[in-house]
């Protein structure tokens, strides 16, 4: 059975355990064939798995199946493949030392981050909007002037910016200060839950071990697929982005070191359910528990293959 | 023999009766206008600048309509029998003069090909033989008018509607067109409405002369010039010429004085 | 009397009657027929959502659109009035850019074959590219946002007035030398007006592009200093997957584009009717 | 002999001679102003980059541009045949789209009331909002490409053609009339040509457009299925903080521009040159 | 007393030499041109259609440049001192009647309120002044080519060109115009340079007139009208004015004769 699985950015390490079962036929093994559709900064893959055109999606944080129930939609999230998100904030050296002194610098914010962390950011800590400007992607205007900083992925942002600038910028892991999201969540809709129930098990599986084989095993075919539908990858790019993966425990760290990656417990997706009802993000009517389901995951599927 | 009896023998062709015409609420362009045009009938009309002869061609036209009174077709209106030369050479500048003359067969659906020799004759009509290939901006203000003269004839049309189509040419030329055009005429057979300022062209060319006054434009007399056709040098010699021109010159006095 | 009158010439004339309907007619349906199609056009699409039963998250029907816009109304139109006041002012830097180079490339030919291929380049470089770019340059978020809608809106007015300043007429052209005009003269009372119905037609394009330019300049520049615009009501409601609210704002980003059309479009009857064939009305 | 006589001629005439000479410079001019107008600018640019010290990854000096270009050449020249091959057909589209709802139109003044606000919502409705839509309905991304592409530039060539086909001269029209011209004639041999200065001038400003409409429409529908286009390139760069290359593929894309409206320019003026007052050379 | 003796005494206002044109290298226009314009000359073009009056005239207004022999001014040409009347009645279509006459006067930077009564007796003069609101459109073409008239008139310049003026004009209009034309040129001694295929026309105004012929353009005859002015109707029933219209007429059909 052909399923496709439309991904939130470009290909990327992020998306190693995905294009892993790809190349090694994980899989296949349970009879899918994926294709793997990347996203991009103005590509919405979410709505075309609304409308029924794609199967899976890849979901950036919690906050937006929160929003599905929130408008009646039927979007679950199956898996969280990352344990903390890894989205952080980049300030030039010296002009940030905590957390709180961001708060005197100039933010580029891209508009998801903004509709979602920031509006956190605001509440939880007392950043204003005023000071946010939008982010399109492009780094220059906080290159440029010394009182910015910008949002950026762990594994993206602070390495280009040492590679190109000279400069080892300042980063802020904000699941580090309690923005408690899981992310990378593979989303799919209820109906598809409903009705093909095996699909969503076999993908989840596939992925979770796809993920365990890319961090802990060889990943070069893996990367040859990413590289292919990104030209612009480079090997030392992903090599690096595996390093931090690791060393943060983006994927594996907290639940998923017992459950298993993937792993959601309704405990932690409650307490950032709050936070976020706090921060005025998420309204507190929100039926928060049809926004995930744990059916497919927690049963360590995979775990043999760490070393 | 009076006017109508000259002409009442022939067929109708149309018949206006009373027609007024208003432009933008105000300004009256003519007034209680009533003509009666035979086939084969040659009507000149003979009147100063502004009396509304333009106006009057366009109403039989059917380009635009009588804000009063009426105009009838007394037999249906053929395709394509209609020819006109407007006051202004109204050439496509985009095309040459050979594809401005093609234009009335064009419409018709023939192929250039198949009447290049009409187009031909018809420039050679003009004596612009030498400018089939030539685009309308570089010709002088007379050759356009030339032009359009020839657009007009290319099609031997049943009715042909001239506005002042001479007014632009030097004598000689004038002379010979009228001429040309007189020998057509007698050739098919065709119908001519003819705006003129000119006594003279009118007298030697027309069986018909209505004379208008301006402001409002209307009809003041209307005169017969019974000679027989063909006309030729020897017509533009007699007393008779000379006394038509007479009676239509004071016409035309009349008519100025009346809109002084 | 007066009334009777008019009766008779009817009667006298049964096609001056008929011509007579005919433009009461016209004059009925040149409104009557774009709401016609309108509420049609919203007919086939509540009829195609509820019928194919296509959940309100990729489709909402106009009812639900319509219970957005009365239920978020004072958002909304706050909204608007932002996304408005940006492509209004683009639109009048546009006119005063657009039109203010092409006459200065009409007075220059030399600055014209110098710099004409500038303005093509800045036409067509990407907004979203060199956004970074404006916002190092210019501090000011409005004022980005305005070079961003301006960049998009200015060029079919520059374009347009150009062409219209060369197709004066030549014979005017050669009068005015006559009558030794000056270089500003000939500008003022021969070419402006020759222009004038290109440069509407390219008013009129740039219009719907400044309103474009504005939703783009949000997208990229942001919001700050200038309020919630339409264009982030619509990211965010994207973003919240509230897919009516999303609907809401386009249709009011829509309405604007129209409204802004049609007030262009009576301005350039207004200023042609006298004397343009375009805009004077003639017997059929 | 001929020489001389031409010699004898000037000498005769030392003003023929004087516009002799200006009509040389002025036909020298026309290439060279421009390109030393570019090496200016790229002068300033250089030394405004070296100067200030402005560090390569803000804005990177035209020496840096350059080398990227050479180096990347193979990239970029298949990212500009991807952007190239969009814009082309984008603009094809958008020349049937426009001139054909144009003529559609002209020919039916009901269609044109109904229809028309339509366009202007087409025009002034965000391709980014719609692009999801367009993705659903349409499966192919090349086809959803074009589709944004052409959104973008049909609208200028559909106003400026409107505009031209209502602007024939009403004495031509009588004329037509007259001789019993069918519409369809009345289209073809009347309304088109005297509308052709007018599309002409849409044309070029939608040959710009829909460059911009193909870099969008990569932005919003993604590489899927089109190959790497400038636009993602760009979007690439950016993200990697390649800025070179990012200058570099802004450097192609105003290239392209640059060439089409040459293009456009060209054709402009072949079919024009004959005839019309804005085309036709002139004694000055 | 010959054509030069006339108006030898005059101080020279301008000399064509040799002039010679030609359009897009084949269309010869004009060949071998020599006149000389003195101050307060009337001088008549006259000629068949095509045979180079219009472009005599545009080059002698300095529009267009001779392609062989030279143009000279002998007195420097001061501003404003030119008024014309192109064949085309040329008027902006966006402007009033009384905008359109006020052109030359606005362009020399007078207010319209300054110059009021100027373009009301120009358009007086014309027959016009109920029409100073109308725009172009609405006028008949004799009333558009008035306008243009009335334009020419309302600087009383110092060089006056005509090119066929009063073509599209009734012969009664064309007559007052000829007569208003004269008082003109007497009250303010301008110098006309006026081009008409009427030979009547150029015999009643002109003091020489210059006939030419067509392909190519070239001036075949100078007629010096050596009679003396003010001119009036008497002088148009006089002896002298037929003999100098037949040796017109004569000159005339040798120009048509050699075009032919
Ligand atoms: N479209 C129009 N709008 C308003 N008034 C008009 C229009 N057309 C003509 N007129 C007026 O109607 C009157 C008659 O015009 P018409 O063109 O019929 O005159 P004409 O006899 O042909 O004159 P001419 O010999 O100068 O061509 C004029 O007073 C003119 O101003
Ligand atoms: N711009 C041009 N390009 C090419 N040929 C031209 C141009 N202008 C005039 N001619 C040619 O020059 C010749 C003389 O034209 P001109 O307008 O001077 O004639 P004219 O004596 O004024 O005739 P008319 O009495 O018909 O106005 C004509 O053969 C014409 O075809
Ligand atoms: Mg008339
Ligand atoms: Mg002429």
């Amino acid at each position: 059975e052909k399923v496709i699985f439309g991904t939130n950015w470009l290909a990327q390490a992020e998306h190693g355990g995905f294009y892993q079962s790809v190349a090694d036929g994980t899989y296949a093994e349970c009879g899918l064939e994926v294709e793997i559709l990347p996203g991009g900064p103005q590509v919405n893959n979410r709505a075309m798995m609304l409308a029924g055109r794609i199967d899976f999606h890849m979901g950036g944080n919690l906050l937006q199946p929160f929003s599905a129930v929130e408008q009646g939609i039927p979007v679950v999230a199956v898996a969280a493949i990352f344990q903390k998100e890894p989205q952080v904030i980049i300030a030039h050296p010296g002009m940030a030392e905590t957390f709180e002194d961001l708060k005197k610098l100039t933010l580029l914010i891209g508009e998801n981050g903004y509709q979602s962390f920031y509006q956190w950011m605001i509440k939880a800590y007392g950043f204003t909007r005023e000071q946010r400007r939008p982010y399109t992607f492009n780094p220059a205007p906080f290159l440029a002037d010394k009182n910015t900083a910008m949002q950026g992925y762990l594994s993206s942002e602070p390495y280009l910016i040492k590679k190109e600038a000279g400069f080892e910028p300042k980063v802020f892991l904000l699941a580090d200060h309690g923005f408690s999201t899981y992310s990378t969540l593979i989303e799919t809709m209820a109906d598809t839950i409903e009705k093909r129930p095996a699909v969503v098990q076999c993908f989840v599986d596939g992925s979770i071990k796809g993920w365990y084989r890319y961090l802990y095993g060889d990943p070069s075919a893996a990367n040859e697929l990413i590289k292919a539908a990104n030209p612009e990858m480079t090997d030392d790019k992903i090599a690096y982005a595996i390093e931090k993966m690791k060393e943060y425990g983006i994927v594996d760290s907290g639940d998923a070191l017992t459950l298993g990656i993937g792993a959601m417990t309704e405990a932690r997706v409650k307490d950032f359910f709050d936070k976020m009802v706090a921060a005025g993000v998420v309204s507190p009517d929100v039926d928060w528990k049809k926004a995930f389901t744990t059916r497919f995951v927690n049963k360590g599927v995979g775990m043999e293959l760490k070393p | 023999m009076d006017a109508a009896s000259l002409t009442a023998a022939r067929p109708r062709l149309l018949t206006m009766t009373g027609v007024g015409k208003t432009f933008g609420g105000d300004v009256e362009a003519l007034r209680g206008m009533s003509l009666e045009i035979n086939e084969g009938d040659f009507i000149s009309l003979l009147g100063p600048s502004g009396c509304g002869k333009s106006t009057a061609l366009r109403l039989i036209a059917g380009l635009i309509h009588p804000t009063r009174g009426s105009i009838r077709w007394d037999r249906p209106k053929g395709e394509g029998d209609l020819g006109v030369v407007f006051q202004e050479p109204t050439l496509m500048p985009w095309a040459t003069v050979e594809d401005n003359v093609w234009l009335p067969l064009r419409l018709r659906g023939r192929p250039r090909a198949a009447v290049r020799d009409d187009i031909m004759s018809a420039l050679r009509l003009v004596g612009l033989e030498g400018f089939a290939r030539a685009y309308p901006r570089e010709l002088s203000g007379g050759m356009k008018m030339r032009v359009s003269i020839a657009r007009a004839m290319v099609t031997r049309p049943r009715l042909i509607l001239m506005d002042e189509p001479f007014a632009a040419l030097d004598e000689i030329t004038r002379f010979r067109l009228n001429d040309d055009l007189l020998a057509m005429k007698a050739e098919i057979g065709c119908t001519v409405v003819f705006v003129t300022h000119s006594v003279f062209e009118s007298v030697f060319l027309s069986d018909r002369i209505i004379v208008m006054a301006a402001r409002p434009g209307r009809v003041i007399r209307e005169l017969a010039v019974d000679e027989p056709y063909p006309r030729d040098e020897s017509f533009r010699t007699s007393a008779a010429y000379v006394a038509h021109c007479r009676a239509a010159s004071e016409a035309l006095h009349e008519a100025m004085g009346e809109a002084a | 009397m007066s009334l009777a009158e008019t009766a008779a010439a009817a009667a006298a004339d049964p096609e001056e009657g008929a011509r007579a309907r005919a433009r009461r007619i016209e004059a009925w349906a040149r409104w009557t027929l774009p709401v016609a199609v309108l509420v049609l056009v919203i007919l086939g699409w509540h009829l195609f959502v509820t019928l194919n039963r296509i959940p309100h998250y990729i489709l909402p029907g106009p009812v639900r659109v319509a219970e957005v816009i009365v239920a978020d109304w004072p958002v909304l139109w706050d909204g608007m009035l932002v996304t408005a006041k940006i492509a209004l002012y683009a639109l009048a830097l546009a006119v005063l850019g657009g039109g203010g180079l092409a006459v200065l490339f009409s007075l220059s030919r030399w600055t014209e074959m110098s710099f004409f291929p500038y303005a093509v380049i800045l036409q067509v470089t990407p907004v979203v590219a060199i956004a970074p770019l404006i916002k190092i340059a210019v501090d000011d978020a409005f004022t980005s946002a305005l070079v961003c809608a301006w960049i998009v809106a200015f060029f079919p007015i520059l374009s347009n007035t150009t062409m219209g300043l060369k197709s004066a007429d030549h014979n005017l052209r050669d009068l005015y030398r006559i009558y030794g005009a000056t270089r500003w003269q000939r500008l003022r009372y021969l070419e402006l007006p020759s222009a004038l119905p290109y440069f509407l037609t390219g008013l009129r394009i740039g219009g719907g592009l400044s309103l474009i330019g504005a939703v783009v300049a949000e997208f990229v520049i942001g919001t700050a200093g200038t309020g919630l615009g339409l264009a982030s009501m619509i990211q965010e409601a994207s973003y919240r997957l509230n897919i009516p609210r999303m609907f809401a704002a386009l249709a009011l980003i829509a309405l604007l584009g129209v409204a802004i059309f049609m007030a262009l479009t009576l301005l350039s009857h207004l200023l042609l009717r006298r004397w343009h064939e375009s805009a004077v009305r003639r017997e059929a």
